[in-house]
C-alpha cells in the first residue's frame, strides 16, 4: 500500500475534516460513506479545497434488505487523477435528499433520473416530472420491489411460445464450471 | 386550323420527348452513380417506376389549395419553357413558339414553377420547408448572376434575345458560341452546377438535414407530378444550354424523319455530355453550406462572366 | 373498358409491378438494428438495384421499417409516421425484438409484438438480422406487393378500432391528432 | 367657373367637410372623402379636355392649368388609386380615433396630386407639390409619437428635394424669364449646356419624393408608419409624381441634348442609372431582411421605384415607355399590397410576420389579392409587372447599352422573388397559429378595391396594349415619335417580339389540363389535412406550438451578403445629422448670455467694420 | 375730419398723459384707452395710406418751419405701409393683452399699457419722421420703453435681460449720436433730403464712418449678426404680448432706420453688398442657434432675427423686385412671427420649466392654438398655400434675377434648418400623449379673436397676395426713387411766394 500515497493523503484529508469513515478501494479509487447530512458539505470541501471540480456520476442503489436507498456521487479530480465516491444511505420510505445542483449544473439530469427511476425526492430540483419515461404512474420501476416481468406480462401482449423463457443463468454457470452466487438466486426471476 | 391541330400535336410530342429524355437522364445518373460507388445500381427506368408508383398510391394528402396547385404550377412553367425553346433548330416537328418567346422570358418563366413550388411548400407549415425555400430563393439569386451575365454577353454578341436566332447564327456560321466566348460559356458551366442542384450544391433538399426540404409534405400524386415537371425542366436548361452555347441541334434545311432522328441524337448526345459536368463535379464534393454556395456564385463564376460580357463588346 | 376483369387485372399487374420496384423505405431506426441499414444500402449489398431506396418523409414512403425494440414512448411516434404515411403502405418488422420482444421480452417498457399495433406485412428474424436476411424480407414483401396481399394500410383503417384499443392500452396517455380517414 | 378651379374648390370644401363632418358622425367623414374623390374623377374625366389651357395670374406671377397627354396617364393613376384607397379606408380607419384630421389630410394630399397633374407652371407645380407634402407629412404622424420622428425625418427629405426644386424653378425664372413649363422648356431651360445646375435640381427635387438613393431614407418608416390606406396612395401614386416631374425633364433634357453636352447627358445619364440600380439592389437586400410586412412593402417600393428610374434615365423610347409602365403597374400592385397588408393589419391587430402565418384559409381573397400583386412585383409572366421588367431589359440590353446595370438590375430582380416569397409566406402560409384563430376576412368594401386592382393587373398582363395607347400619347408629348405599340405584343428594337396573349393561352391551357388532371385523379384518395399534421419525426406538436420557420429567414443568404450590409445609408445620414447638431450646438454658444460679451461683440464688430471700411465702401 | 401724420404722435402723447387722470374715472379705462388709441392709428394709417398711393408722398411740417430747417413728418408708401402695419399690429397686441391675465395680474398694470403705447407711438414715430435728429429721439423713446417692458416681471432673468437690453441699446443710441454729431458737421442740417441731397459733398472717409456709425447702431435695433445678444434674452423674459409687439414693431422700426439710412441718405458703393453678407452671417447663425433651444420662446427669437437677417438680404439684393420681396417678408414676418408669440405665450405659461419638451400633447387641451401654432410654423417656413411662401419665393426670384445661386441655396438650406426646428415642436405639441396637463392657462376669447383675426390674414394672403402686393410694388417703386423723395422734400414741398 505503500505506493497509494496521494490516495491515503486524500482519505486522511477528508475523513480529519469530517471525521468520517472511507477507505482507498485501489490506486485513484477512494470512498468515503457520509452520513445524509454531510453529503453535501464533503462535496463542496472536495470541490473547493481539494481540486474535484467534476461530478462524474451520480446513481443510486436499493438495497430492499437493508431498507435503504444508496447514493452514490462519483467526482473526478484531474489534477490528483482521483475518482472519489461518496456514499450515503437513506431510508426508504419517503426518500428524501438534499439537491446538488447548485454545485454541479449537471447533477441535475442525474437527480431527475433517479427521482423517475427510485422515487427520491430532491427538493427544489427544477424540470419535469417525467424523464425519460412517458406517463409514467406506477411503482418507480428501478426499485427491487417491482416486478417488471408481471407488468409486462399483465400489460403487453405475449406472444405465444415464448412462455419457456427459462432463467438461464444455471444452465450457463454449468457449462463455464461455475456456480450460481447466492445473491443471484435471491434476484431470480422465477421466484 | 391545320396549322393549329400541328401546333397541338407538337406540342404534345415535344411535351413527351422532354419528359422521357429528362426521366431517362435521371435513371442514367443513378445508374451510374452506383457504379462510381462501386455498386450495381437500379436499372435505367427507375425513374419511370417510381414515378408510376406514385402517380397509382391510392391517397394523397394536400395541406391546402396551395399545396394541391404547387404541382400544377411546376408543369405550367415546364410545359410553357418547354414549348418556347427550340428543340430542333427550324424543325417543324417540334411547335417551336421561341420566334415568339425570348431569353428574358424563359429566364422569369422558369422561376414561376420555383415560386409555385415554394407557396405549396409553404402552406404545408413544415419548417423544413420554408427552411429549403429560403436556402433554395438564396442559391438561386447566387447562381442566377453568373447565368445571366453570360447569357447577356451572347445576347449582345448577336444582338438578338431569341433563343432561335442565336441557334441560328451558330449553324450558319459553324462556330459554337462555347468557342466565339468562352467566358460566357464557362460562367453558363458553373452556373449550371447550382442549377441542377446536385451535389455540392444540394442544399436545397439537403438529404439527412432537412428531411428533403421543400417536398417535405408531398407524397403520391404531387411528388409524382413535380418530379416530372423536375425532369421536362432537366430537359429544358440541357436544351437551352445546347442551343445557347453548343451549337444546337437539327438542320433547319431539312426537316425530314431520318435529319429529324438526327438532328435528336446529336441533341442528346450534347446534352448528356453537358449533364456529365454537374453530375461529376457532384460526385466528387460534399455539400455546401448555403453562403458558401451563393459566395462560389459570386467569385470566379461572376468574375468569368463579367469578362464574357467584355469580351462580347470589344470583339 | 376499366371496368373490363382482364383489363383491371393488367393494370393491376402494372401497377403492383410498379409498387413492387419502387419501394421509398422510411427506416425507423428505434434500436440497434439501425446499423444493419447503411451496409444494406451501400456498396455491398446494395438495396438500390431492388429499387430501395431511402425516403426522408413519412409523405413519400411506402415502406415502414421497424428496427428493434419499441419503447412504449417510440411507439407513440411509430403510430404517427405510420399513419401520415399514404397508401399503399407496408411495415417491415425487423429483427426479434419486433416479433416478441426479443431479450426485453420481460421490460416493463418495451412493447412485445409490433402487430398488435400497427398491421406487419414482413418479419425479419435475428437479432440482428444480417443485411441477406433483410433483403430477403424486402425481396419477399416484393413478392407480396406483386400478389396484391401486401395491402395492409386498408386493413388498418377497417380494423382501427381494434389497434386503437390496443394501442390506448399502453399509451395512456392518448394526446394523438384525429384523422380524418 | 372653370374646371379645374372647381376641382380645386370642390376638394378643398371636402377637406373642410370631411373635418366638420368628424365631429358630428364620425362614420360618415370617410363616405365624405369616398364621394369628394369620386365626384372629382368624374368631373375630370369627363369635363377636363385634353390639352385646354387655363390661363390666370397670382401674385404677379402667370399661372397655367390644363392637362395634357403625359400627365393624363397620372391623373388616370392618381384618381384611379385614390377611389379604390379611400373606399378601402371607410372601413379600415372605422374605429381609429381624428378621423376628420386625417381625412382632410388625405383629400388634401390628393388635391395635391392632382394639382400637380394640371399644373403647367412651375409655381402651381410647386405649391400643390408643397400642399401634397405637408398633408403627407400629417398623415405620417398621424400614429401619433411612434411615428413622430419618421415624420421629421421625411419632411426635412421632402424640404431637401422641395428647395432644391425651388432653387431651379426660380433659377430658370432668372435666366429664362418664365414660369411657365412649356415655355421654359421652349427657351432652352434643360438643354444642359448652361446652366446645368438647374435640371439637376429638379431631378434631386423629384428624385427625393421617387425615393431614389441616397435621398431614400425617409421612405421605409415613412410608408410603413402611415396608416396603410393611405400609404396605398403615398407609394402608389404619390411617389410617382416623382417620377413624372423626373420623367419631364429628362425627356427634355434628352431630346434637347446636342453634340456639345453629349457627354454631360452620358454622364448623367448613367449616374442616374446605376443610383436607380443601386436603389434597387439595396432596398431589395434590406427589404428581404424585413420582419415586419409593412416594413417589408416600403423597402420593395424603394426598389421598384429605383427600377423606374432606371427605366427613365434610359431616355430610349423602350426605357421611358417600360419606366412608365412599371410606374402604372407598380402603382396597381403597390396599392394592393399595402391594402393587404391593411387588411391583415385590421383584422388580426399586427402585420409582425414572425407573430402572424397561416392566414389563407381566414383570409382567401385576400390571400388572392396578394398572390397576384406580388406575382406582378415579382415580374413573373403572364402579369403585368413582366411586361414592365421586359422593356426595362430590352431597353437597357438593346438601346442603352448599359449591360453592366443589367446585371444589377436582374439581381435585384432574383433577390425580389425572396422577399416577395417572404411577404406570401410570412403572413398567409405556414401552421395557423393558434391565437388568430378568431380572425376573418376584412370587410366587402375593403375586398372591393384589392380585388379590382387584382384584376386589373391580371388585364394588364394578357393586353398590355390598355396602358400602351396613354402611354405612348403621352410620350409623343415628351417628344418621342412613332412610339409602337399593339394590343398584347411586345417588340423590341431588333424586331423581335413577344406575344402576351399567346404565352397566356399557352400558359392557361396547360393549366387547365394540368389542374384537371390533379384535381380529378383519385380524387376520393386526396385528404386535405390540417397544417398541424406534418411529418416532424413522430413527434406531435402541441396546440400552442407553431413550427413556421419566420425568424431569420433568409440567415444564410445575409451571410453571404454580408459586405452588402454593412453600409447604411441610414447610417451615413445619421452621422451627418450629428455632425450638424453640433454645429448648431456651436452656434448656439455664441451666445453666451452675458452682456459685457454682448458689448463686446459689438465694439469688435464697430472696430472691423472701421478697419475695413475702404475695402467695403466705395464711392 | 382731416387726418393729418401729426396724429400718429400727438394722440398718443395726449393719451398718454390723460390716462392716469382718467383712471381716477373708470378703472378699465386704464387699459381701454390705449385700444382706442390703436384703433384711431388704424384709422389715420388706412387713410393715409390710400391717399399716399396715389400721391406719392405727404409731408406735414411741425412748427411752421419749412424744411430744411424744421421738423418735417414724411409719409412714403415704404413708411405708409409700415406704420399702418405697426398700427393693426399694434390694435391686435393691444386687444391680445386686453384681460390677459399674467398681465393684469401684475402691479404695474397701469404703466404697462402706457408704455406699450408709447413704443409703438415711438416705433411709428421713426417711420414718418423726416429730420434724423427726431429719428434718434424717437429711437430713443423706443429704446426706454423696450427696456422697461422687458424687465416688466420684476424676476431676476427680467432684470438681467432688460440690463442687456439697456446696455446695448445704449451703445445703439451712442452710436446714432455720434453719427448725427458728424453729419451735422459735415452738411450742417438734420433734415434727410437735405443730408440725402449734399451726401455728395462729404469726403469717402467721413462718409463710409457714419454710414459704419449709422449701420452698428441701428443694426442693433436690426438684430443684425453679432450686434443681437441682447434680442433672444429680451424676447424670452418680455410678458408674451410684449415679445409679438418686439417682433412686429420693434425691429421693424430698427429695419426701417437701417434702410432708410442706407437708401435715402447714402449713395455708397458696397453698402448693398454688405448688406446681404451681414444678412446672410445673422440668418444662418441665428438659425442654427434656434434648433438647440430648449425654451420655445427663445427659439422663436432666434427665429426672428433669422428672419431679419433674410430681410436684410432681400434688401441687400437692391433690384425693385428685391425690394418688394423684401417688403412683403417684413409683412409677413410681422403677422406671423406676432402670432407665433402670442400662441408661443400662450403656450409657454402653460410649461413649468418653459421647455419644449414639457407642452408634449398640449393640444388636446389647447386645440384653436395649437392649430394656430401650427399655422405659423408651417407659414414662416414658407410652406404654400400660406403667406410665408409667397414672400420666400420673390426674395429667390430677386435673388435668381440676379443669379446668385449661392445665396438661393444658403437660403434655402436654411430654410431646411427652420424646418427641423418647427416641425419638432409641431410634433410635439400633437403627438405625445404622456404628460398630463392639470391646470391649463387658456386664453381669453379677445386674445383668441386677435390670434384668429392674424391667422386668417395668414390663409388669406397665402391663397390671394395679390391682395397686397399692387401696394408693396408701388412702395418698393418709390422707396428706391431716392432722388424724388429730395425733390419732393426741398423743391415741390417749399411753399411758392
Amino acid at each position: 500500500m505503500t505506493e497509494l500515497i496521494k490516495e491515503q493523503h486524500l482519505l486522511d484529508s477528508l475523513t480529519s475534516a469530517f471525521k468520517i469513515k472511507g477507505r482507498v478501494i485501489r490506486d485513484r479509487r477512494v470512498e468515503v460513506f457520509a452520513d445524509k447530512k454531510m453529503v453535501s458539505g464533503i462535496l463542496l470541501f472536495a470541490k473547493k479545497q481539494l481540486g474535484f471540480i467534476h461530478l462524474a456520476h451520480m446513481t443510486c442503489i436499493d438495497w430492499i434488505d437493508e431498507n435503504k436507498f444508496e447514493l452514490i456521487y462519483t467526482i473526478w479530480s484531474p489534477i490528483e487523477k482521483i475518482h472519489l465516491f461518496v456514499k450515503t444511505k437513506i431510508e426508504r420510505e419517503n426518500p428524501e435528499m438534499e439537491n446538488i445542483d447548485s454545485i454541479w449544473d449537471q447533477a441535475n439530469t442525474y437527480e431527475r433520473e433517479i427521482r423517475e427511476m427510485f422515487g427520491i425526492q430532491f427538493p427544489g430540483l427544477i424540470g419535469e416530472q417525467d424523464f425519460a419515461l412517458e406517463d409514467w404512474d406506477e411503482m418507480p420501476p428501478m426499485r427491487k420491489d417491482f416486478d417488471t416481468k408481471k407488468y409486462a406480462l399483465e400489460t403487453y401482449y405475449q406472444r405465444p411460445g415464448r412462455e419457456d423463457a427459462k432463467d438461464v443463468r444455471e444452465t450457463i454457470s454449468e457449462r463455464s464450471g461455475t456456480k450460481v452466487p447466492d445473491f443471484a438466486k435471491k434476484y431470480s426471476r422465477e421466484k | 386550323m391545320e396549322d393549329l391541330g400541328l401546333k397541338i400535336f407538337g406540342a404534345i410530342l415535344t411535351t413527351i420527348l422532354g419528359f422521357t429524355v429528362g426521366m431517362t437522364y435521371g435513371g442514367i445518373v443513378r445508374k451510374l452513380t452506383a457504379r462510381v460507388q462501386n455498386r450495381y445500381g437500379p436499372p435505367f427506368y427507375q425513374n419511370f417506376l417510381d414515378l408510376l408508383k406514385l402517380q397509382v398510391k391510392k391517397t394523397n394528402i394536400a395541406h391546402g389549395f396551395m399545396g394541391h396547385m404547387a404541382p400544377v404550377w411546376i408543369i405550367i412553367a415546364a410545359v410553357t419553357v418547354l414549348l418556347f425553346i427550340p428543340i430542333l433548330n427550324g424543325n417543324l416537328w417540334f411547335p417551336n413558339m421561341s420566334f415568339h418567346g425570348d431569353l428574358i422570358f424563359l429566364l422569369y418563366m422558369m422561376v414561376f414553377g420555383s415560386l409555385g413550388m415554394a407557396l405549396g411548400a409553404g402552406q404545408s407549415g413544415n419548417p423544413n420547408s420554408a427552411i429549403g425555400v429560403s436556402r433554395g430563393l438564396s442559391q438561386m439569386v447566387g447562381f442566377e448572376i453568373p447565368f445571366v451575365l453570360s447569357l447577356v454577353a451572347l445576347m449582345i454578341q448577336y444582338e438578338t434575345t431569341s433563343v432561335q436566332e442565336l441557334t441560328q447564327i451558330q449553324h450558319e456560321t459553324g462556330v459554337w458560341n462555347a468557342i466565339s466566348n468562352p467566358f460566357a460559356f464557362l460562367a453558363a458551366l458553373f452556373a449550371s452546377l447550382g442549377m441542377f442542384r446536385y451535389s455540392p450544391f444540394d442544399i436545397v433538399g439537403a438529404p439527412a438535414e432537412l428531411a428533403s426540404g421543400p417536398v417535405s409534405e408531398f407524397g403520391g400524386k404531387y411528388l409524382g407530378t413535380m418530379m416530372s415537371g423536375g425532369a421536362i425542366f432537366a430537359f429544358i436548361k440541357l436544351t437551352l444550354y445546347v442551343h445557347l452555347f453548343l451549337g444546337g441541334a437539327g438542320n433547319p434545311d431539312n426537316t425530314g424523319i431520318i435529319a429529324t432522328l438526327l438532328g435528336l441524337g446529336v441533341l442528346l448526345i450534347k446534352t448528356f455530355t453537358l449533364y456529365m459536368v454537374p453530375v461529376f463535379y457532384g460526385w466528387i464534393n460534399p455539400r455546401y453550406r448555403t453562403e458558401q454556395a451563393i459566395q462560389y456564385f459570386w467569385r470566379w463564376p461572376t468574375a468569368l462572366g463579367i469578362i464574357g460580357v467584355i469580351w462580347a463588346v470589344y470583339s | 373498358m376499366i371496368n373490363d376483369k382482364d383489363s383491371q387485372k393488367i393494370v393491376d399487374y402494372i401497377q403492383n409491378f410498379a409498387r413492387k420496384q419502387s419501394l421509398f423505405v422510411m427506416a425507423y431506426g428505434t434500436g440497434c438494428g439501425a446499423i444493419e441499414i447503411p451496409a444494406t444500402m451501400t456498396s455491398r449489398y446494395d438495396a438500390e438495384r431492388f429499387g430501395i431506396r431511402g425516403a426522408a418523409t413519412p409523405r413519400q414512403a411506402d415502406v415502414l421499417l421497424i428496427t428493434g425494440y419499441l419503447a412504449t414512448k417510440t411507439l407513440k411516434r411509430v403510430i404517427r409516421v405510420y399513419e401520415q404515411m399514404q397508401e399503399p403502405k407496408y411495415v417491415i418488422g425487423f429483427g426479434s425484438c419486433t416479433i416478441n420482444g426479443g431479450m426485453y421480452f420481460d421490460s416493463y417498457n418495451t412493447i412485445n409484438a409490433l402487430e398488435q399495433y400497427i398491421p406487419v406485412d414482413v418479419y425479419i428474424n435475428g437479432c440482428m438480422p444480417r443485411p441477406e436476411s433483410v433483403i430477403s424480407g424486402f425481396v419477399k414483401l416484393q413478392e407480396l406487393i406483386q400478389q396484391g396481399k401486401a395491402d395492409n394500410g386498408k386493413k388498418y383503417r377497417e380494423n382501427l378500432e381494434w389497434y386503437r384499443t390496443n394501442q390506448k392500452k399502453i399509451i395512456k396517455n392518448w394526446k394523438m391528432p384525429d384523422y380524418n380517414w | 367657373m372653370n374646371i379645374f378651379f372647381l376641382i380645386i374648390l370642390i376638394f378643398f370644401s371636402g377637406a373642410i367637410l370631411s373635418f366638420i363632418i368628424n365631429r358630428i358622425a364620425p362614420k360618415f367623414s370617410g363616405i365624405t372623402t369616398f364621394v369628394t374623390i369620386a365626384v372629382v374623377s368624374f368631373l375630370f374625366f369627363t369635363q377636363v379636355e385634353i390639352n385646354s389651357i387655363t390661363q390666370f395670374s397670382l401674385g404677379g406671377i402667370q399661372m397655367q392649368f390644363g392637362v395634357n397627354n403625359y400627365t393624363y396617364i397620372f391623373a388616370i393613376l392618381v384618381l384611379g388609386l385614390s377611389l379604390l384607397a379611400s373606399l378601402f379606408s371607410i372601413k379600415y380607419m372605422q374605429d381609429n380615433d381624428r378621423l376628420g384630421y386625417f381625412y382632410s389630410n388625405f383629400i388634401l394630399s390628393i388635391a395635391g396630386m392632382v394639382g400637380i397633374i394640371f399644373s403647367r407652371d412651375f409655381i402651381s407645380f410647386f405649391i400643390f407639390w408643397e400642399i401634397m407634402t405637408w398633408s403627407s407629412y400629417l398623415i405620417v404622424i398621424y400614429d401619433g409619437a411612434r411615428s413622430s420622428r419618421s415624420g421629421l425625418k421625411y419632411m426635412i427629405f421632402s424640404a431637401i428635394g422641395a428647395y432644391a426644386m425651388l432653387t431651379a424653378i426660380v433659377s430658370i425664372k432668372g435666366s429664362y424669364g418664365t414660369f411657365i413649363i412649356s415655355e421654359a422648356i421652349e427657351n432652352g431651360a434643360f438643354n444642359f449646356t448652361d446652366h446645368i445646375y438647374i435640371p439637376i435640381m429638379l431631378l434631386v427635387g423629384f428624385a427625393v419624393k421617387a425615393a431614389l438613393m441616397p435621398l431614400h431614407v425617409w421612405a421605409p418608416n415613412a410608408y410603413s408608419k402611415s396608416p396603410m390606406s393611405f400609404t396605398a396612395i403615398f407609394s402608389g401614386a404619390m411617389s410617382k409624381m416623382g417620377i413624372l416631374g423626373m420623367g419631364l425633364v429628362l425627356a427634355s433634357v434628352y431630346s434637347h441634348s446636342t453634340d456639345e453636352n453629349a457627354f454631360n447627358v452620358l454622364i448623367l445619364r448613367q449616374i442616374l442609372g446605376w443610383l436607380g440600380g443601386i436603389t434597387a439592389v439595396m432596398a431589395t437586400i434590406y427589404a428581404l431582411i424585413q420582419t415586419d410586412a409593412k416594413k417589408l412593402l416600403a423597402y420593395s417600393s424603394v426598389a421598384q421605384l429605383g427600377y423606374i428610374i432606371v427605366g427613365l434615365s434610359t431616355g430610349t423610347k423602350l426605357g421611358v415607355m417600360a419606366a412608365l409602365f412599371l410606374a402604372i403597374i407598380h402603382a396597381v400592385f403597390k396599392g394592393a399590397l399595402f391594402m393587404v397588408a391593411g387588411a391583415v393589419e385590421r383584422q388580426v391587430g399586427t402585420t409582425d410576420m414572425t407573430k402572424i402565418s397561416g392566414l389563407i384559409r381566414k383570409m382567401p381573397f385576400t390571400f388572392f389579392t396578394a398572390l397576384v400583386s406580388i406575382i406582378a412585383l415579382a415580374g413573373i409572366p403572364p402579369l403585368g409587372g413582366f411586361v414592365g421588367k421586359w422593356m426595362l431589359y430590352e431597353a437597357l440590353i438593346t438601346e442603352s447599352n448599359n449591360y453592366f446595370l443589367v446585371i444589377v438590375i436582374f439581381f435585384s430582380s432574383t433577390a425580389a422573388f425572396m422577399y416577395s416569397y417572404r411577404f406570401l409566406f410570412g403572413l398567409f402560409l405556414g401552421q395557423e397559429e393558434k391565437e388568430i384563430e378568431h380572425v376573418k376576412e376584412a370587410p366587402v368594401t375593403m375586398i372591393i378595391p384589392m380585388v379590382i386592382l387584382a384584376l386589373i393587373l391580371i388585364v394588364t398582363g394578357v393586353y398590355p396594349g390598355i396602358l400602351f395607347e396613354p402611354i405612348a400619347q403621352g410620350m409623343q408629348y415628351l417628344g418621342y415619335s412613332d412610339v409602337n405599340w399593339d394590343m398584347s405584343v411586345l417588340v423590341n428594337v431588333w424586331g423581335e417580339e413577344s406575344n402576351m396573349a399567346y404565352i397566356n393561352l399557352t400558359i392557361g391551357v396547360v393549366f387547365v389540363v394540368i389542374f384537371i388532371f390533379l384535381t380529378l385523379k383519385n380524387l376520393k384518395g386526396t385528404r386535405y389535412v390540417g397544417t398541424k399534421d406534418i411529418s416532424t419525426s413522430g413527434e406531435i406538436p402541441t396546440e400552442n406550438e407553431n413550427l413556421t420557420f419566420q425568424l431569420d429567414f433568409f440567415k444564410p443568404f445575409q451571410r453571404a451578403a454580408a459586405p452588402l450590409y454593412k453600409r447604411s445609408m441610414d447610417k451615413i445620414w445619421n452621422d451627418l445629422g450629428n455632425a450638424l447638431e453640433a454645429i448648431f450646438d456651436f452656434t448656439r454658444r455664441i451666445y453666451t448670455g452675458n452682456g459685457q460679451t454682448y458689448a463686446l461683440f459689438v465694439i469688435i464688430f464697430l472696430v472691423i467694420l472701421l478697419i475695413f471700411k475702404n475695402t467695403l465702401f466705395t464711392n | 375730419m382731416v387726418i393729418t401724420p401729426i396724429h400718429y404722435i400727438v394722440v398718443p402723447l395726449i393719451a398718454a398723459f390723460a390716462i392716469p387722470l382718467l383712471s381716477k374715472i373708470h378703472k378699465e379705462l386704464f387699459r381701454i384707452v390705449p385700444g382706442i388709441v390703436m384703433f384711431y392709428n388704424i384709422i389715420i394709417s388706412f387713410v393715409l395710406m390710400k391717399e399716399v398711393n396715389e400721391v406719392g408722398y405727404i409731408s406735414e411740417i411741425i412748427a411752421g418751419w419749412e424744411a430744411p430747417w424744421g421738423i418735417n413728418l414724411m409719409i412714403t408708401p415704404f413708411s405708409g405701409f409700415l406704420a399702418s402695419l405697426i398700427s393693426v399690429l399694434g390694435f391686435l397686441i393691444w386687444l391680445y393683452q386686453y384681460r390677459f391675465k399674467k398681465v393684469i395680474d401684475v402691479d404695474e398694470i397701469k404703466s404697462y399699457g402706457i408704455l406699450q403705447m408709447m413704443m409703438i407711438t415711438g416705433a411709428i414715430g421713426i417711420i414718418i419722421t423726416g429730420d434724423i435728429f427726431n429719428l434718434f429721439v424717437f429711437m430713443e423713446i423706443v429704446a426706454i420703453t423696450a427696456v422697461s417692458l422687458t424687465s416688466f416681471y420684476r424676476g431676476r432673468d427680467g432684470a438681467e435681460a432688460g440690463f442687456k437690453y439697456l446696455l446695448i441699446g445704449g451703445f445703439a443710441s451712442a452710436l446714432i449720436l455720434l453719427a448725427i454729431l458728424i453729419l451735422y458737421t459735415q452738411v450742417g442740417t438734420l433734415n434727410m433730403a437735405e443730408i440725402a441731397e449734399k451726401m455728395h459733398t462729404i469726403p469717402l472717409g467721413i462718409k463710409s464712418t457714419i454710414l459704419i456709425l449709422f449701420i452698428v447702431g441701428f443694426g442693433i435695433e436690426a438684430e443684425m449678426f453679432p450686434l443681437n445678444g441682447w434680442a433672444p434674452d429680451a424676447y424670452s423674459q418680455a410678458p408674451g404680448p410684449t415679445s409679438a409687439a418686439f417682433a412686429g414693431i420693434v425691429v421693424k422700426a430698427g429695419i426701417y432706420g437701417l434702410i432708410r439710412v442706407i437708401y435715402t441718405l447714402f449713395d455708397i458703393e458696397g453698402a448693398f453688398d454688405f448688406l446681404i453678407i451681414a444678412g446672410l452671417v445673422t440668418m444662418i447663425i441665428a438659425e442654427f442657434s434656434a434648433v438647440k433651444q430648449k425654451n420655445l420662446k427663445r427659439m422663436l427669437a432666434y427665429s426672428s432675427i433669422g428672419q431679419m437677417g433674410l430681410v436684410l438680404i432681400a434688401f441687400g439684393i437692391g433690384t425693385k423686385t428685391a425690394v418688394f420681396a423684401a417688403l412683403f417678408l417684413m409683412f409677413n414676418h410681422a403677422i406671423i412671427k406676432s402670432l407665433l408669440f402670442m400662441t408661443g405665450s400662450i403656450l409657454m405659461y402653460n410649461s413649468k420649466d418653459k421647455t419644449i419638451s414639457s407642452i408634449h400633447g398640449i393640444a388636446k387641451n389647447l386645440p384653436f392654438v395649437s392649430i394656430m401654432f401650427a399655422i405659423g410654423a408651417f407659414a414662416i417656413v414658407g410652406l404654400p398655400p400660406f403667406s410665408g411662401f409667397w414672400s420666400k419665393l420673390y426674395v429667390l426670384t430677386a435673388a435668381a434675377d440676379k443669379e446668385m445661386i449661392m445665396l438661393i441655396i444658403a437660403i434655402l438650406g436654411v430654410s431646411i434648418v427652420e424646418i427641423v426646428y418647427y416641425f419638432r415642436v409641431v410634433n410635439k405639441l400633437y403627438f405625445a400623449t404622456d404628460i398630463e396637463h392639470l391646470d391649463i392657462f387658456k386664453p381669453s376669447n379677445n386674445s383668441l379673436i386677435a390670434m384668429g383675426i392674424l391667422t386668417i390674414t395668414i390663409i388669406v394672403i397665402g391663397f390671394y397676395p395679390d391682395l397686397i402686393t399692387g401696394y408693396l410694388h408701388n412702395a418698393a417703386d418709390i422707396l428706391l426713387d431716392r432722388s424724388s423723395y429730395i425733390d419732393f422734400v426741398l423743391k415741390a414741398n417749399v411753399p411758392i411766394q
